[in-house]
């Protein structure tokens, strides 16, 4: 494994190697280097396997990270590439030509997330939501709970107190150190 | 398809295309009558109380359980509960849990589908209040402001048991000509469909579903 | 039989090009989500061509429940009830995978009592969640004599979930950090009875649905997966062992107690729907052994679980990891990033039924016979509700 | 002292002199919060006394079967005065003593007087002030012996 | 298509002459099972309503709503559980989480209704039929969600700690504390059961979150002492602190004391950012220089209030000082604390005796408002024969002694008489002095006073306890240089009033003992003599103690009191808030203006004590 | 003449009536043993009444077209036209129906015209489910009839006649007459068609919930649903008399009826509950293989014993 990433590190400039744990390796790539990189691996290096594709919101930083999971069935190795791309309105090159189900990936990123991958097939079509009318809801300023509330509210009748708050009034109201 | 003449009764159907406006029907559902003769009435619930068909639609989780309850170990078949895989000839309508946008509305479509008299089945908590997924984006929480709702069986999943017990307590309720679920939907049916409208979206189906 | 693996870059996986419904030679037909030959809430858009399908689209998204969404902002401790939902047939993979995650990312040593005791659960869920499945492909076939004892039957494996677990479905047992009890008492002799009981049944069942002339003449031929197709497919599991692969992840990467059990890894060589079934009912039985050596090693005493910090506030230091698990439709894995706060960063959850469900199946539609719709899709094993999460 | 009506009016007055004591030490006590307490001891005498009254009016009988639990702290205390500035210690130990003095005084009479009937009575009387004497006691391991 | 395909099928006949699956009444004959997670069951008796089932529940079905019958015990919010079985998913994190056991589940789990409303209970207090129960899911031995165990505190051992009068805790690491900090539910219990009611779930979140200085900031809200208090505070926080229903209470004293040692006291200016007062022009004479009092001058300087200081003796701290001993709390430490609050601005008149060096009514007339806080500080008279014996010491005297240095001589062969923490610090100094030291207690061990740390620290440390023991007279011994007592066994018998059971001498096993002395420590009393008649009348004394209104104030317009003379408690959390108290009622008496909105101004209400 | 018919037709009321009672006891005792078979219990036996009398009472709303309400009409117009011209016990007038000259071919004529009718309906309602279950049903339906008109023209020759009381009749005189021992081989594949015929697995492919909903009645619910329920029963229960008259001996009584019927229903439910079902295309490849050679070998058979 070593050989190989060193081998990725001068050939594709892979950063951030990180052994997770034994089996698992993950490594950073710059964006236009990610689909060659993954092609080398399938083809040549046997990462056959593409164990999935996700994404990661940054939002302080303003970027996504983008990770394709490979794996290696004779060497049993896993590898995860990261790809870090900016959060507004980037593309990403599409891997749809090297998996079959990568696609799919592609287009449920594209919905939780809006990012494009172009050439990948049905990418605008409705993946698991339907008449979707906010920001995709995975982007991590997207407050789910407060859509929910406002959209499908709750039932009436809770009301809960804070024991700390619940005894202040009840036993001490005029003390504690809030008087100052 | 009964299109309606009065103009009053008519739905607008604006979600539709021109051209399905003038394949679906545009009258607003009308509730049901119970027979003048209380006898024939009460003959009539006691017949459809032994005889209740199950749209076999599984919403949610509830599913799960509604395997066991069909099949040898529970054996609904005995207390007259059947499965039915069209909306026509189904007359219950269990919602097996939370329901998601997407899926209320084909629950919404089935059901307008079921003729009446039509009970529907609340499993587990998410109808009630949200349950577990009280915050998620796409799932509602409470089943009752889209759909009126007969009897709701709390837990996570409801055991068959419980099921089983659910169903006397709805035949139970359908000899006591309680279950009017149906007809509250007809009395309120412009509440119901500006809910429905407020979270679904898409509407591209007829306001009411023949 | 193993193959060795090869990425057959020969395979086109460009998207069929749209028919012309206009022409009046095909008839669109949708399956689902009311429909009860789908395995769950998913519906197939078919394109018709006489009773051959042509064209087929998945649509998914009826049981989307966000969970990747709402288990960044529940903590760690509260995730641990929401992920057994994700997956409702098979919820104790899901328990496993996202606690050993946990246990990865905050360096937690499970004791042996709870490795052991969660090797047995997985079994006995998998031996369920195949009880359950032989009862799907048999009923999507039009028998329906199985399915009623399968099912009963699983309700027995259920029943022993519900003494030890204190639940039947859901059972929130393997908690991050351990399990939440021992084995109640008289728990081993119970199993073993269900366990007999469930061998008797599996041949029963392999005499009156595997050696079944009609269901030979409807599954065999069924959705062939070539060799070539599984790794560009992602196909993995009893699909992918049905073709021949000698993969199983308890084999090849054991976790738990795996390599301390005796068990071989079960493959045929007819990759169509019956082999696929038949494979799968070996590996019932190969889970009924996996259960009968669990239930003779689990240790009775010590502790089961970690010492573990106060989860109210547990934080857990920044990483990433991604651990899986073979289930019974192969590999199914969490992909956990921590950020060091009390929140996961993002959870990704990998399950089978997402490549299986659609592009696989998308692509095995083509050219079958429209009765044979709810047979492929049985056959391939795949749970909706891990799709779209 | 031969009749019960005799040997009862003797202990009723003996209860008034008590109050009588405790409310004259009242109007002496120089320590704050003392008049009060002291006052409290001349009520709770008159109290006895209304016992007694009532024992003779024949509302009430005395229980000379009964047992009486003796705490024993006053019978190795040091005899303290009754000073002005009486602590509120010292104000119980001397409450403690008055009972216990009774207490012996009628235990003693009992011993002597040869009538069963009169015996009784006068049993039944130190009973009663070995009640009194308990009260006090108890008070003095509460408060006074609250930390010990 | 061969032979055996088309018949062996057939054999689904074999079913139909076996029994079958069906169950055949389900809803009767198939109960949960023994551990099922089925409906919630509250001990609601048991239950004290901390909050963390509400907090753990992913599902936010779990409300926490005040029932009346509950309100107002200690160590119990007064909230219970209320569920709503709309969201309830029965994972049962709220049972595993229960810190009191109380909360578990029943097998019953069948609630079957029209009306989506019904779904909320208060387990335990309505009525529901499985509230009783007795099968169901409950928390296994041995699982746990939180460490049940405190950690370990590293301690000199008995050895070593008899040799010196070196602190005995040494105090917590940075790793202990902050695994410590980590057992807390947050239920904040403890901060209605603190006298003083510091803010413990967020100085001890602060710990975990590395941010010490915080932590001190927290705590100066509403305690002066915290040095202090986080070595010798009688912390009722930790007797109700409900992790230690199951387990050990969290060690919120040492995690005080952890703070407070990772910031140095020359960083207290900057952190607690105290220079911005603005004067206020007022003057507050405070009597005593004790906790309560410095309390008082503390907060007195946060509202910008002059504030003289008067104390008899020649330093600050008062029983802090004379009666602790510095194996307990290091004068270093005291010093911390009342460096920075005479650093404030405080004028310190140390050996200063009022009522001798300058009157109380001197003080009235020369300041806007006075804050008596004295102390208890003569001991207690047992009272019995031969007591004033020169062999026979004070245990306040003795512990003064060695406080000012002073060699008390209390020779090697030494009782104490007494059960309270007096009694332990005066035994463990005769340790510490060279005796063999016999503490003689007229209750059980378990009865006494004292914290059950000290009593075991000094069993420990060589102390022998004789219990049940009731010293009836002191006697000359046949050394002059000695001292004989004579003391009998008790028995403990249930007083049918009622009450905690009491001893009753035995008087036919009395014993009797020389001593090289006897250190007496049964108790304190208070000195009022530096008060008129007339004045202490007005104050309003009851039981030689005071019994202040609801600011701390009393019958005397300008006079607050507070501390051990003040309260019950007589401890020194609670006269540091008397004087927070204090404090507060003297600037609403100073300030009326300040609060339009209260119309408790402590001059013209005059409520009960608040009961603590 | 009118006195003559009007007893004829209340004869044949009555007969309708018990046969259609008879058929829907039939159901449910047929569920339950299915149910066994299944490890259960099944329905109670009064289920299909009440399902009958529960759809009868369920309120319609919808509606496809007149076709659409004919088509449950045509179907149960079928089922007792069918029973008609079948004598249901052989010698006795009550029962014997407008049994007449040529009634075998009114017999399948009228057992078409129901599915035909079916058909219509259900092609009205519009559901490309009803469709797709209509096309499945009528090639099935054309692949056994062949088989089962084999036997039927095989019988026909051996008999020489094409009244079934005749047939009846000439099979009277003992167990050996039955044309199940006279002719096996159009017995056999007549019965092979009644596999076909009794919609049960293998060969149910046309109402399959799993490959297509519930097919042809898709659309069909509340009265129009009684009517096919009744239809199922009664056409169920004329089709057993058919055959039994056709090919075991007829009955005498109503409990020699009640035997052989019932065996005759065993044959298809020991059959259905062991296999799983044919695509519609297997089963008509099924069908033109085996049944319609051995039909074909019944008429071969038929003519050598007449020459014989």
């Amino acid at each position: 494994m070593n050989e190989l990433t060193n081998r990725l590190k001068v050939d594709f400039d892979a950063s951030e190697i990180t052994e997770r744990k034994p089996g698992l390796t993950t490594l950073k790539v710059a964006k236009d280097k990610a689909e060659t990189l993954i092609r080398e691996l399938r083809d040549r290096e046997g990462f056959t396997h593409l164990n999935f594709m996700t994404c990661i919101d940054y939002i302080e930083d303003g970027i996504f990270t983008l990770v394709y999971m490979l794996h290696n069935y004779e060497q049993k190795q896993t590898l995860g590439i990261h790809v870090d791309i900016g959060r507004d309105g980037e593309e990403m090159v599409s891997i749809h030509h090297l998996w079959a189900q990568a696609w799919t990936y592609q287009r449920e990123l594209r919905e939780a997330y809006g990012i494009r991958f172009p050439g990948s097939p049905r990418l605008d079509e409705d993946f698991v939501l339907e008449g979707w009318d906010q920001i995709p809801p995975m982007r991590r300023e997207f407050d789910t709970q407060k859509f929910s509330e406002e959209r499908f509210g709750h039932r009436e009748g809770r009301q809960s107190e804070v024991p700390r708050d619940h005894m202040k009034v009840t036993l001490y109201p005029n003390r504690g150190g809030d008087e100052q | 398809m009964i299109k309606s003449l009065s103009t009053e009764d008519t739905l607008e159907n604006s979600g539709l295309s021109a051209e399905e406006q003038q394949l679906f029907c545009n009258a607003r559902p009308k509730a049901y009558e119970p027979y003048p003769i209380k006898a024939v009435e009460d003959f009539a619930n006691w017949a459809r109380a032994n005889s209740l068909w199950i749209l076999a639609f599984g919403t949610g989780c509830g599913a799960i359980e509604l395997r066991p309850l069909m099949t040898a170990r529970f054996d609904a078949n005995r207390f007259g509960v059947a499965g039915r895989p069209t909306p026509r000839q189904s007359s219950v309508f269990v919602i097996g849990g939370y329901a998601s946008v997407k899926t209320l509305k084909r629950i919404i479509r089935s059901y307008e589908q079921m003729q009446g008299p039509k009970f529907v089945i609340c499993l587990g908590i998410c109808p009630v209040n949200g349950g577990m997924y009280f915050d998620s984006y796409n799932t509602i929480n409470q089943f009752d402001l889209y759909l009126p709702v007969d009897l709701y069986i709390t837990g996570c999943m409801p055991r068959p048991e419980v099921l089983v017990a659910g169903i006397m307590e709805l035949q139970k309720k359908i000899k006591q000509g309680r279950c009017d679920g149906a007809n509250r939907y007809v009395e309120n049916f412009d509440w119901y469909k500006a809910n429905q409208k407020k979270v679904i979206k898409n509407w591209d189906m007829p306001d009411y579903n023949w | 039989m193993t193959q060795s693996t090869g990425h057959s870059a020969s395979l086109d996986f460009t998207q069929p090009e749209p028919v012309d419904l206009s022409s009046g030679k095909y008839v669109k037909l949708w399956q689902g989500p009311q429909h009860p030959g789908i395995t769950g809430n998913m519906s197939l858009e078919l394109v018709l061509d006489g009773d051959t399908i042509i064209e087929c689209k998945t649509h998914v998204g009826y049981l989307h429940r966000a969970f990747e969404k709402l288990m960044e902002r529940r903590n760690y401790i509260q995730n641990f009830t929401v992920v057994c939902r994700i997956a409702v047939p098979e919820p104790t993979f899901n328990e496993y995978l996202y606690s050993a995650a946990v246990e990865e990312l905050s360096g937690i040593e499970v004791p042996e009592r709870a490795i052991w005791l969660r090797t047995m659960n997985l079994e006995l869920m998998r031996l369920a969640s195949f009880l359950m499945w032989i009862g799907g492909i048999s009923g999507a076939f039009g028998k329906y004599t199985v399915p009623n004892w399968t099912l009963a039957y699983r309700d027995y494996v259920l029943d022993l979930f519900e003494e030890m677990t204190g639940a039947r479905i859901y059972h929130m047992y393997i908690v991050p950090g351990g399990v939440r009890a021992g084995m109640p008492e008289g728990f081993e002799e119970r199993a073993r009875a269900i366990m007999d009981g469930a061998d008797k049944l599996l041949d029963q069942i392999e005499r009156v649905l595997f050696n079944n002339v009609v269901f030979k003449a409807r599954s065999k031929g069924l959705g062939i997966i070539t060799p070539d197709m599984v790794d560009p497919y992602g196909i993995v599991g009893p699909n992918a062992r049905a073709c021949g692969f000698a993969r199983d992840l308890r084999k090849d990467e054991p976790y738990l107690a795996y390599d301390q059990l005796d068990f071989d890894i079960v493959t045929g060589n007819e990759p169509d729907a019956y082999g696929r079934a038949y494979c799968r009912l070996l590996e019932t039985r190969q889970s009924i052994n996996l259960i009968r050596q669990c239930l003779e090693r689990t240790p009775t005493d010590g502790p089961f679980q970690a010492d573990m910090p106060n989860v109210l506030h547990w934080k857990i230091p920044p990483g990433e990891t991604y651990v899986k698990a073979e289930c019974t439709r192969g590999e199914y894995g969490y992909y956990m990033v921590s950020d060091g706060s009390e929140y996961v960063r993002r959870v990704h959850v990998r399950g089978p039924s997402y490549t299986h469900a659609i592009a696989v199946m998308e692509r095995l539609a083509v050219g079958t016979n429209i009765a044979d719709i709810a047979g492929l899709m049985v056959s391939l094993h795949t749970y909706p509700p891990e799709i779209e999460r | 002292m031969n009749t019960v009506d005799e040997i009862l009016d003797y202990a009723i007055d003996q209860e008034q002199q008590a109050a009588d004591f405790y409310a004259s030490l009242a109007k002496r006590a120089e320590k704050a919060g003392m008049k009060e307490i002291l006052l409290e001891f001349a009520e709770e005498e008159k109290r006895h006394k209304e016992r007694l009254l009532a024992v003779k009016s024949g509302d009430h009988e005395l229980t000379p079967e009964q047992e009486v639990l003796d705490l024993k702290i006053s019978d190795y205390l040091v005899e303290v005065d009754a000073s002005d500035d009486i602590s509120y210690q010292d104000a119980l130990i001397v409450a403690m003593k008055r009972e216990r003095a009774a207490y012996e005084l009628y235990s003693d009479m009992a011993e002597k007087v040869p009538e069963s009937n009169l015996r009784q009575v006068f049993v039944g009387l130190a009973k009663e002030e070995a009640k009194h004497k308990l009260f006090f006691e108890s008070e003095y391991d509460e408060r006074v012996l609250m930390d010990n | 298509m061969n032979l055996k395909d088309l018949l062996s099928p057939f054999f689904v006949w074999q079913r139909a002459f076996e029994k079958p699956y069906t169950s055949m009444r389900p809803t009767i004959d198939r109960p949960g099972a023994p551990a099922y997670r089925g409906f919630h069951i509250n001990v609601a008796e048991t239950c004290v309503g901390c909050g963390s089932c509400h907090t753990i529940c992913q599902n936010h079905a779990i409300d926490m709503v005040p029932v009346e019958q509950f309100q107002g015990r200690p160590g119990d919010s007064g909230l219970r559980p209320r569920f709503d079985y709309g969201r309830c998913c029965w994972c049962g994190l709220c049972v595993d989480i229960c810190t009191a056991a109380s909360l578990r589940m029943s097998n019953e789990y069948a609630w079957i209704t029209e009306d989506p409303t019904e779904f909320h209970f208060t387990a335990g207090v309505d009525d529901k039929a499985w509230q009783d129960n007795e099968h169901g899911y409950r928390r296994a031995e041995g699982y746990h969600l939180y460490p049940p165990k405190r950690i370990e505190m590293d301690m000199l051992s008995p050895e070593e700690s008899v040799q010196s009068f070196d602190e005995v805790a040494r105090g917590y690491n940075e790793e202990q504390a902050k695994k410590e900090a980590d057992r807390c539910v947050e239920c904040g219990i403890c901060v209605a059961t603190c006298p003083a009611h510091m803010d413990v779930p967020d100085y001890i979140h602060s710990i975990r979150d590395g941010d010490y200085e915080k932590g001190l900031q927290l705590m100066y809200r509403t305690n002066p002492f915290p040095a202090t208090c986080g070595r010798i505070c009688t912390r009722r926080c930790e007797s109700v602190c409900p992790v230690g229903i199951l387990g050990e209470p969290v060690a919120i004293r040492w995690l005080k004391r952890f703070i407070v040692d990772q910031v140095d006291a020359g960083e207290y200016t900057r952190i607690l950012n105290n220079d911005a007062v603005v004067e206020s022009g007022h003057r507050v004479a405070i009597i005593g220089a004790g906790p309560g009092g410095l309390s008082a001058a503390y907060y007195l300087r946060q509202y910008g209030h002059a504030v003289s200081v008067f104390e008899a003796q020649a330093s600050a701290g008062g029983m802090l000082r004379y009666g602790v001993p510095s194996y307990r709390l290091p004068d270093a430490d005291l010093d911390k604390d009342i460096e920075y609050i005479v650093s404030l601005g405080v004028e310190m008149n140390y050996n200063t005796r009022i009522g001798k060096d300058i009157s109380f009514e001197q003080l009235l007339q020369d300041y806007d408002a006075v804050f008596l806080s004295t102390g208890l500080s003569v001991p207690s008279s047992m009272r019995i024969q031969g007591e004033d014996h020169p062999r026979v010491l004070s245990g306040l005297q003795v512990l003064a002694d060695v406080a000012n240095g002073r060699d008390p001589g209390i020779g090697r062969k030494v009782a104490v008489i007494g059960g309270g923490n007096v009694a332990m610090d005066a035994s463990r100094v005769s340790r510490r002095l060279g005796g063999d030291v016999t503490i003689l207690y007229r209750r059980r061990i378990a009865d006494m006073p004292a914290d059950t740390e000290e009593i075991h620290e000094s069993q420990e440390e060589g102390c022998t306890i004789v219990p049940q023991a009731i010293p009836v007279e002191i006697v000359d011994a046949a050394d002059s240089s000695q001292v004989t007592i004579k003391w009998g066994e008790a028995e403990m018998v249930q007083d049918p009033k009622g009450g905690r059971p009491r001893p009753v001498l035995q008087e036919d096993r009395m014993h009797e003992e020389s001593y090289d002395c006897i250190i007496s420590a049964i108790g304190q009393g208070s000195n009022l003599d530096y008060l008129s008649r007339e004045i202490q009348d007005q104050l309003a004394i009851e039981w030689g103690k005071f019994s202040p209104g609801e600011y701390q104030h009393t019958g005397l317009a300008r006079v607050f009191v507070g501390g051990d003379v003040a309260n019950r408690t007589a401890d020194a959390i609670s006269a540091i808030e008397d004087g927070h108290h204090a404090a507060r009622g003297i600037n609403r008496f100073l300030n009326p203006d300040a609060y339009p909105n209260n119309n408790t101004s402590p001059d013209t209400t005059r409520s009960e004590g608040e009961q603590q | 003449m009118i006195a003559e018919w009007t007893g004829k037709i209340a004869n044949f009321a009555l007969t309708l009536l018990i046969v259609t009672a008879y058929g829907l006891f039939m159901t449910a005792f047929i569920e339950r043993i299915i149910a066994k078979v299944q490890g259960r219990i099944g329905i109670p036996y009064w289920q299909p009444v009440i399902n009958i009398l529960k759809n009868f009472f369920k309120r319609t709303a919808v509606s496809h077209g007149y076709m659409f309400y004919l088509g449950p009409v045509f179907r149960i117009a079928g089922g007792i036209g069918t029973l008609a011209f079948i004598p249901v016990i052989y010698g006795s007038e009550t029962f014997s129906n407008f049994s007449m000259a040529g009634d075998l071919f009114l017999v399948i004529y009228f057992m078409f015209f129901g599915q035909l009718g079916m058909a219509l309906g259900a092609g009205e309602s519009g559901h490309p489910y009803s469709a797709i279950g209509i096309a499945r049903g009528l090639s099935q339906m054309t692949a056994y009839e062949v088989p089962f008109a084999l036997a039927v023209i095989s019988i026909v020759i051996q008999y020489d006649t094409l009244s079934i009381t005749e047939i009846v009749a000439a099979q009277q005189g003992g167990w050996q007459n039955w044309t199940v021992f006279t002719n096996w081989v159009a017995t056999l594949a007549a019965m092979l068609a009644f596999l076909g015929m009794t919609g049960y697995s293998p060969f149910d492919i046309f109402l399959a919930p799993q490959e297509i909903p519930i097919g042809p009645p898709t659309e069909f619910h509340s009265a129009y649903l009684s009517f096919m329920s009744l239809n199922r029963a009664l056409f169920g229960a004329t089709k057993l008399v058919l055959f039994m008259n056709l090919f075991f001996g007829g009955a005498t009584g109503l409990i020699e009826l009640m035997i052989k019927t019932w065996l005759i229903y065993m044959v298809a439910i020991v059959v259905g509950v062991a296999f799983p079902r044919f695509r519609v295309d297997q089963a008509i490849r099924f069908f033109f293989k085996i049944p319609t050679l051995i039909g074909i070998m019944s008429i071969v058979y038929a003519q050598m014993m007449l020459t014989s």
